[in-house]
């Protein structure tokens, strides 16, 4: 944002005469329409992406039909279908907080863009507590679960909320203990300042967290538990099909079902994103840097969650609950200590 | 003279030797399955020996401020600490022979307990009011859990969920007051506040808003204290915890609830001048505190005239004796801190041996009604005799210890010219006896009216029966190192 | 004052009849405290057709099409257990090649059975891909059924006496070929799910069904051999010449965690794909030449008597006791489902399981409403 | 213009409906969250007050504790209502009274 | 292993008067069992080391009406198996229609417990001493006993109709525009 | 403690390998037909629409006989010894007129065992599977020609399940 | 009026209205919900304060820790299906009066006392904290951990179901 700023008033002649506030509330007014854009798209394109790789995985083309080529309108008609389906809210239901629900959960995914490293000043803040913040404001989508759950009058979906705000709690801690990993060499909260202390190095990517040997374990870590946070297989235990038809948003249709799914997947790319800032170097890649190596090594990450959701099982609830506490924690406690040692050293 | 952090360490030995202790409590319960309902209190005794002897190391250091003034070490704080580890030493002992902590698994019981010293030993000698929260929530927080320890119990239960409701909204008002004395001087420590109202222009100090913060305050002070109108928790707490738990909270928390209220309003709101302590800007906190102190001991007498159950009785009559203490903390002066001293001192011995007859007699016959007691003479002369010196104690009749506490307090008070204030005190110790009385009737006089039993005491509660029993006899006697003790452990850093 | 023990949270949760993972219409009634379940009460008969009261109103060719409907994800072994029953009891005794096809048509579907039992087993884990791989593979059996008699699901192939159709032209290279494509699946299929650790931790030592109570609930088939139990009728109580084919009875052995658990049950239809594909090849190179209708009556009307015929289904021990009084209708013909029993034997082994576990056990036990509610 | 004043009166709006809430509400957990509004409130003084001190960030430090203290409080009394619940299938206060009795 | 007759042998030793009838030529060899003693004889057939009938394959009801020849009676027919001895024998019990009742074989062969309850929910037979004898199939509130050759099927349930109200081909029948050739063209 | 760390191996271990097998199954060939484009070629035995050649059905009945779903409906008269005969096309005369020949394809089991006692052969199973109709009533095919000359009987009706008599 | 001011009206504003929903709501589950807001609120707060890192600590702990306790101990503590988690109040009158008195006087010392104050920059704060916790505070810090230690023990001890003595 403040980029922004710069930009338009070196370049906009009579920008900076203008009023203060309007000074700021133009760039700020972009910045979000950016993000929106982002959430918007993004969902559209991998929810389709999805599809198509769930599909070939398991021997079949997936959507073939609309739009042409390979079906690539599938999900833009599916999404106008969930907009113009009928709203449904049942009977016995909170009417209130059902209808709260998704624009909470909503908001906590997209609140986490602001401070997402896009590139270099592609940034819409580029806050000094940025990790902090992102670790932060996640817990509000799980506040959203718990609402959903309760609001349906539904036994699956007041289950799968409960479920998901246990798990989201109890993975945040080695997620959380996993970034320390990275923030104690850094010496920053700040997502610019993380990304670049990963610049240069060995074919420029040699400074990446990644090929370091702590942090490569304390990816593995933190990719685990994002997994778990954004309630995707093997930890999708909240929603787990099989057993609480659609968990917390059985009861939800149209609309905001849309919002839960677009939450979903913004999620997704939130936490695949913040992975790539952390440990894969952000936007800076030996050939082309900037947003193109950010955009593409988050996709790549959530290709992995793709990937992973389409090859595995999913596990109990109590198996999950000993991954997070027996293995994560644990293994997430030496990582902290031995980053703080070499950081020492 | 303020210490970094480095160079307080060496000072700071009593309390790393609880820390280690809480963690090797912990340790063993996880660790060894096997042992640990042997080791666990074998570690705590440790534990506790080990911080009184480096507690004793520290006898001749000069006051300092440790940890850039979190705490200070003074004569106070020696003396607080050795009574409060002597205070957990004889629980521990004491619990470890009660039915009712035999039902549930003891391991975090001894951690628990020795968290609560920890927070306790930090609460006595904290000069800054993050530290003192802290350590106040921490003592608050572990003898919740203690309180509801007996999880199956609905009274054990009752008891922790009123005790925390009340704790957690009378420190949520002290929090309050803090942050208001932050905001009149802009520090947390309590030294620099003291400076800061001295260097206050008069009328920068709004007598109001000082008004507010004391009665905000003594909300959290009084809550540790089981003062009026803090003390609605005290008697349904002390009635529901498990017996040990209670003879605890009567004695300790109370002990080291007195030395922070000590610290915060004569280090924080006072200054010292030569043997006594001078207001600062008008800050009359004594005001409060003797209307404070008045109620306290004539609600908490009264009260306990009526009580049948003999905890509930215990839990009114340590009500009164708060005001009893509280009395030495309004003349400002040295003799009334060593008052206080004193009166803690000898009560730490005829509370917990009251309660440690108790939890015998609750032993065999799972009862705390008076009633039952009848009898006890001929079931157990010792027993009996025992409690009627701990009641005599109580009330303060000369040859026993407690005695020595009501002279140094009313003493103190007269000292000062508050006759009418002793007074009232001299008449509450009376309608006191009263309810004494009974207990010692019901045990000596009267018939049983059940099976008179002899009863069964195991060999270390009567070991303990003794020890605790000699001092209430012997002290007054031997009296003179006490009075130098306290006469020397009355002294603040930073204060006469 | 003291309460000895604490009572949870009970509630009760309707899983069913409409719940993706009970296999059909089933509703489980669970008495859950948190997330173990205290008791299941299963509620069955949301498909119940009557199928018994329907057999005494048909002549009994007509009864075959029935029984194709009641285990329809393998018809050619309940019309074939139909067929034998009937045959018994009038004395019939079919050509080689009669038995030979039968035995064809019956393995083919076994492996089509089992390989819907393992996907959908998958699926109820969570995992997804496994499912589509084995329905890949199931769809070219139907296939081959499909160019045999017409019908993908429901076939009406065994009849009394003989078979509808001769196998066509080509049918056997193209079994063979069929054999050799799935055989490196069933590899795949282990390595990608049940070697997999994360479904060994949710079946492994879950749902244990004891030898005993196994064999006092009648509990057959895989679920039994999933005990470790030897026992399958083939071997047992030969039919169709099976006593002449060389193959395993492979039992569960208790390879992850205690035997009897779901993996074993699991695991035990994997492996009776593998046998299903040996007996397939030996009755591919034996078959024989003959009409496979050389003995069907145009009426059908056996003697006066009762008789009770039993073969094994991909489900277990499918029973058919039918009571004739000499009419062209059957006098009473009742169906002992091997599912039945195996859901009877639920509520036993899920009892202090999590809920999840009972998704997993229900699948375990591979039943099909159609079947169980008659 | 908002002043230190504006903030203290916040603060001291949530103190008292913090304290209404906690006479007032008979179930345990609402209890609590009358105790948390009244946490926040003094941490809202404790940063108003810090961000117009003079030196440091005693405040802020201050509330950090506050709010630690808050969770492991919340955590130990909500255990204590869930045994509670257990034993009387209420968490409602006036039924816990077996002491009075 | 033992062959049928061997068994009836054994049984009618054990229990001279309770066999009432048998026939051994047959395909499935069977003895008729007094019925007030079926308890008995199967808790011996399951406990007896010789003939350990292990499991209970089948448990079904018959309901002889309306047969020539026959007695009208209702019938419980166990097909009993042995897993150890590889062996098989099929009890049978008469009953009379109105009010029949047999003691259970729950507490032998657990899986009675569902047979039983299907029996009962088919002929009415009453299983004394069921631990939870509930229709199982049927709704539980569904009138009469569907398998009973008497039975009548109801017209509706719950105010809804059990069969479909008219057939396609009884409207086309009066004239309703109901149904095409679809080769016509 | 041996076991707790083989267990994390194990779990990556096979979770890499299921990976391996559905990144190679990602550049297989799908198997999915596309279906209005692709069309299946259905075997000639396949059993789906019933069709009946009325011109060459005799009104025998046997099929109304062996449908156990009971889904055919027939209605025959005689003919008249004055009409002149009527053949099928295999030579055999036809002696009935059958003036209703119903199937109800929405009753339809698909079981064929109509078809074979069929003495002309007239009845038959197509593979013509896309029947799909708009009203559920015009799965009632009506294959007769001829108008009862004699006043109509009630239809041959059997509902399903027959009650017990 | 500032933007500023204007922002801190309606961040008060929702505050202030959601806290009054925690404390008058009759349903239980609103007054949770309502907290979220309040919570959010006071984060805000702290922003306009120039304290990000408590701001982001408020939301952290106390939206994503203590609100989703609040929340269980909520469902866990009512039969989990009952909607309307109604919740009586009582001494209403007398709690309304002591709240108003209390409001009163802490209004009054807010107004008329002198603060000591002085204007200073917003700077950041996260350093400065970060030192702060490793110098000065280091005891609270290790004492704080403590707390949390025996909180954490005693909170698992107390919802154990087994006690395993």
């Amino acid at each position: 944002m403040e980029a922004l700023l710069k930009l338009l008033s070196d370049n906009v002649a009579g920008y900076g005469s203008l009023a203060s506030p309007l000074q700021y509330l133009l760039p700020m007014v972009l910045a979000s329409l950016c993000c929106i854009a982002l959430v918007a798209l993004f969902p559209i394109v991998a929810v389709y992406a999805e599809r198509k790789v769930a599909a070939h995985m398991q021997d079949r083309l997936g959507p073939m039909r609309v739009g042409g080529w390979h079906g690539w309108a599938q999900t833009i008609a599916d999404g106008i279908k969930l907009l113009l389906k009928e709203d449904i809210i049942p009977s016995e239901a909170d009417r209130v907080l059902f209808k709260l629900a998704p624009l909470v959960v909503f908001a906590g995914g997209f609140a986490s863009l602001v401070v997402l490293p896009f590139g270099a000043s592609v940034i819409v803040s580029d806050l000094n507590i940025g990790v902090l913040y992102v670790v932060a404001i996640s817990s509000l989508g799980v506040v959203g679960i718990i609402m959903a759950g309760w609001a349906s009058n539904n036994k699956y979906a007041l289950f799968g909320g409960m479920r998901a705000a246990a798990q989201i709690v109890s993975y945040e801690i080695p997620a959380v203990m996993a970034i320390l990993t990275v923030v104690i060499p850094v010496g920053s909260l700040s997502t610019q300042e993380i990304v670049r202390a990963q610049e240069g190095g060995w074919l420029g990517i040699g400074n990446w967290f990644i090929f370091k040997p702590v942090t490569a374990v304390a990816f593995l870590v933190y990719y685990l538990a994002s997994l778990a946070e954004v309630n995707r297989t093997p930890f999708d235990i909240p929603e787990a099909e099989s057993e609480l038809v659609a968990g917390y948003h059985t009861e939800y249709s149209g609309m905001r079902f849309a919002f839960f799914m677009l939450a979903e997947y913004v999620n997704m790319f939130v936490v695949s994103a913040i992975g790539a800032t952390l440990f894969l170097g952000g936007w800076n890649s030996p050939v082309f840097g900037g947003p193109v190596a950010f955009m593409l090594k988050s996709v790549a990450l959530v290709f992995v969650q793709f990937w992973l959701r389409w090859t595995l099982p999913r596990l109990r609830v109590d198996q999950l609950m000993y991954v997070s506490w027996k293995v994560l924690l644990p293994a997430s406690f030496v990582l902290v200590i031995l980053a703080g040692a070499l950081a020492v050293r | 003279m303020i210490l970094d952090n480095l160079h307080s360490l060496k000072f700071f030995l009593p309390e790393l030797a609880l820390t280690a202790g809480i963690l090797l409590v912990i340790l063993s319960d996880i660790a060894l399955k096997g042992l640990r309902n042997r080791l666990n209190p074998l570690l705590t005794m440790v534990t506790l020996l080990l911080a009184a002897w480096f507690t004793f190391q520290l006898n001749d250091v000069p006051a300092a401020s440790l940890f850039h003034g979190m705490l200070a070490i003074d004569g106070l704080a020696q003396f607080f600490k050795l009574l409060l580890l002597l205070a957990a030493a004889l629980v521990v002992l004491g619990s470890l022979h009660s039915t009712e902590l035999a039902s549930v698994h003891q391991g975090e019981f001894f951690a628990l307990l020795l968290a609560v010293t920890l927070g306790m030993v930090l609460l006595a000698n904290s000069t800054h009011l993050a530290m003192l929260y802290l350590s106040l929530e921490l003592v608050s927080l572990a003898s919740y859990i203690m309180v509801g320890y007996l999880k199956t119990d609905r009274l054990s239960n009752e008891a922790s969920l009123k005790y925390i409701l009340f704790g957690a909204i009378s420190t949520g008002s002290m929090l309050y007051g803090l942050s208001l004395v932050y905001g009149m001087t802009g520090s947390l420590s309590l030294y620099t506040i003291r400076d800061a109202f001295l260097n206050q222009a008069p009328e920068g100090v709004s007598q109001f808003t000082i008004l507010l913060i004391l009665v905000l305050t003594m909300a959290g002070f009084g809550f540790k204290t089981a003062v009026v109108p803090f003390h609605f928790w005290c008697p349904d707490v002390y009635a529901g915890a498990p017996t040990p738990v209670t003879a605890f909270l009567s004695v300790a928390p109370k002990a080291a609830g007195f030395a922070v209220l000590l610290r915060f309003f004569f280090s924080g709101m006072s200054q010292a001048n030569g043997t006594h302590w001078e207001l600062i800007r008008g800050i009359d906190w004594p005001l409060v505190l003797i209307g404070l102190s008045v109620l306290t001991m004539t609600l908490g007498n009264i009260a306990a005239l009526t009580q049948n159950n003999l905890k509930r009785m215990l839990a009114y009559s340590s009500i009164a004796h708060a005001g009893y203490i509280l009395m030495g903390s309004v003349v400002l002066t040295g003799d009334g801190v060593r008052a206080i001293l004193v009166y803690l001192f000898v009560y730490l011995f005829m509370n917990l041996g009251a309660f440690l007859v108790v939890t015998i007699i609750y032993n065999s016959d799972k009862t705390f009604d008076i009633e039952d007691y009848n009898g006890m003479f001929k079931r157990s002369p010792f027993v009996a005799v025992a409690m009627a010196v701990f009641m005599l104690s109580l009330i303060g009749i000369p040859p026993f210890s407690g005695f020595m506490g009501k002279l140094y307090v009313f003493g103190s008070v007269i000292d000062k010219g508050l006759y009418w204030f002793a007074a009232i005190g001299a008449l509450n110790a009376a309608v006191a006896a009263f309810y004494y009385m009974r207990v010692m009737k019901a045990m000596l006089i009267e018939e049983s009216n059940g099976s008179p039993a002899p009863l069964q005491i195991s060999f270390l509660n009567q070991a303990l029966l003794v020890a605790l029993l000699l001092p209430n006899v012997l002290l007054v006697i031997f009296w003179d190192p006490i009075d130098r003790w306290t006469s020397a452990s009355a002294r603040l850093f930073g204060g006469i | 004052m003291q309460v000895e023990a604490f009572e949870g949270e009970e509630m009760i949760l309707n899983m069913g009849p409409q719940h993706p993972s009970t296999h059909g219409v089933l509703r489980l009634e669970l008495q859950t405290d948190g997330e173990v379940v205290q008791k299941i009460t299963p509620h069955i008969g949301y498909l119940h057709r009557c199928f018994e009261k329907h057999a005494e109103n048909v002549d009994y060719p007509g009864v075959i099409p029935y029984t194709d409907r009641m285990d329809y994800i393998a018809s050619m072994n309940n019309s074939l257990g139909y067929a034998l029953a009937v045959e018994k009891l009038m004395g019939i005794e079919v050509n080689d090649r009669v038995k030979a096809l039968r035995v064809i048509v019956a393995e083919l579907n076994r492996i089509a059975s089992h390989l819907l039992s393992i996907g959908t087993y998958a699926m109820d884990i969570g995992a997804f891909t496994p499912f589509l791989h084995c329905f890949r593979e199931r769809e070219k059996i139907l296939d081959l059924f499909e160019w045999t008699c017409g019908a993908r699901l429901l076939y009406n192939y065994n009849w009394v006496g003989g078979l509808s159709h001769d196998i066509p032209e080509g049918f056997v290279d193209k079994t063979r070929q069929f054999m050799a494509e799935f055989e490196p699946v069933i590899a795949e299929q282990n390595e990608l799910l049940s070697f997999n650790k994360i479904f060994i931790e949710r079946t492994a030592g879950v749902g244990i069904l004891g030898e005993e109570l196994a064999i006092s609930y009648n509990v057959t088939g895989p679920n039994l051999r999933g005990s470790g139990v030897s026992w399958d009728l083939r071997k047992a109580d030969p039919y169709c010449g099976y006593e002449t084919y060389d193959f395993n009875v492979p039992v569960g052995q208790g390879k992850f965690g205690p035997l009897g658990s779901c993996w074993d049950r699991y695991y035990v239809r994997v492996r009776e794909m593998e046998e299903s594909l040996k007996i397939l090849r030996q009755a591919l190179d034996r078959l024989p030449d003959g009409d496979v209708q050389e003995k069907v009556p145009k009426k059908v009307k056996p003697p006066k008597g009762e008789v009770y015929g039993r073969t094994e289904t991909p489900r277990g021990e499918l029973g058919y006791y039918i009571v004739s009084d000499g009419s062209p209708n059957p006098f009473r013909v009742k169906i002992k489902s091997p599912c039945f029993t195996a859901l009877a034997v639920l509520p036993v082994i899920s009892k202090g399981e999590m809920v999840a576990d009972i998704i997993a056990v229900i699948g375990s036990i591979d039943i099909v409403m159609g079947e169980l509610d008659r | 213009m908002i002043t230190l004043q504006h903030y203290l009166l916040l603060s001291a709006a949530l103190f008292s409906l913090g304290v209404f809430g906690v006479l007032t509400r008979k179930n345990a957990v609402n209890v609590l969250m009358g105790i948390e509004l009244i946490l926040n409130s003094a941490n809202i003084n404790l940063i108003a007050f810090s961000r117009y001190s003079s030196h440091g960030l005693d405040g802020q430090m201050f509330a950090v504790f506050v709010i630690v203290v808050a969770a492991a409080e919340v955590a130990v009394a909500l255990a204590i209502v869930l045994t509670m619940y257990r034993l009387l299938k209420t968490v409602s206060l006036d039924r816990a009274d077996t002491l009075r009795r | 292993m033992k062959t049928a007759p061997e068994i009836l042998q054994v049984l009618q030793a054990q229990f001279p008067e309770k066999i009432l009838k048998s026939e051994m030529g047959v395909l499935d060899p069977w003895a008729r069992v007094e019925a007030g003693s079926i308890v008995e004889v199967c808790s011996f057939m399951k406990s007896d080391l010789n003939l350990s009938f292990d499991t209970l394959a089948c448990l079904s009801g018959v309901d002889f009406k309306g047969l020539k020849g026959e007695t009208e009676r209702l019938e419980v027919v166990y097909h009993l198996f042995s897993m150890k001895q590889r062996h098989k024998f099929v009890l049978k019990v008469e009953l009379p229609r109105d009010n029949p009742s047999i003691g259970t074989v729950e507490g032998i062969w657990a899986i009675a417990n569902w047979h039983e309850r299907e029996a009962f929910d088919m002929f009415g037979i009453r299983f004394e001493g069921h631990s939870d004898l509930r229709r199982i199939l049927c709704p539980d509130d569904w009138e009469g006993y569907p398998l009973r050759k008497d039975y009548e099927q109801p017209e509706t349930y719950r105010g809804m109709p059990v069969r479909p109200v008219k057939q396609f081909v009884e409207m086309a029948n009066e004239g309703l525009p109901v149904g095409t050739n679809p080769f016509k063209a | 403690m041996k076991e707790y760390f083989r267990d994390i191996f194990q779990s990556i271990w096979t979770v890499l390998l299921g990976m391996k097998i559905t990144w190679k199954h990602l550049f297989t060939r799908a198997c999915t037909m596309q279906y209005p484009d692709q069309r299946w070629v259905l075997p000639e035995r396949s059993r789906m629409r019933l069709f009946n050649k009325i011109e060459d059905c005799i009104g025998c009945g046997q099929c109304v006989r062996a449908c156990p779903v009971d889904c055919i409906y027939m209605t025959t008269e005689k003919r008249t010894k004055d009409e002149a005969p009527v053949f099928a096309s295999d030579g055999t005369p036809i002696k009935l007129r059958v003036t209703q020949f119903d199937i109800d394809m929405s009753l339809c089991c698909y079981c064929n065992l109509c078809t074979y006692p069929c003495p002309t052969h007239c009845l038959v199973m197509t593979p013509e599977y896309e029947f799909a109709v708009y009203s559920k009533q015009d799965f009632l095919y009506r294959f007769a020609k001829d108008k009862p000359v004699a006043p109509p009987k009630p239809a041959h009706h059997t509902p399903v399940p027959e009650p017990a008599k | 009026m500032s933007v500023f001011d204007i922002v801190f009206c309606i961040v008060a504003l929702v505050t202030i209205g959601s806290a009054a929903i925690v404390v008058l709501s009759r349903s239980l589950i609103y007054s949770a919900f309502a907290l979220l807001f309040t919570f959010f609120g006071v984060a805000i707060v702290y922003v306009m304060l120039g304290a990000d890192f408590l701001a982001a600590t408020q939301v952290l702990v106390y939206v994503g820790g203590i609100l989703i306790l609040l929340l269980f101990g909520v469902m866990l503590t009512h039969r989990l299906y009952n909607l309307n988690l109604k919740t009586e109040t009582f001494q209403l009158i007398p709690g309304l009066l002591i709240a108003l008195a209390v409001f009163t006087s802490l209004a009054l010392a807010a107004t008329q006392t002198h603060w000591k104050r002085v204007e200073k920059p917003v700077a950041a704060t996260t350093e400065t904290i970060g030192k702060l916790f490793m110098e000065e505070y280091l005891l609270p810090f290790e004492i704080a951990s403590i707390l949390l230690l025996v909180a954490l023990i005693g909170a698992a001890m107390l919802v154990r179901r087994r006690s395993d003595a």
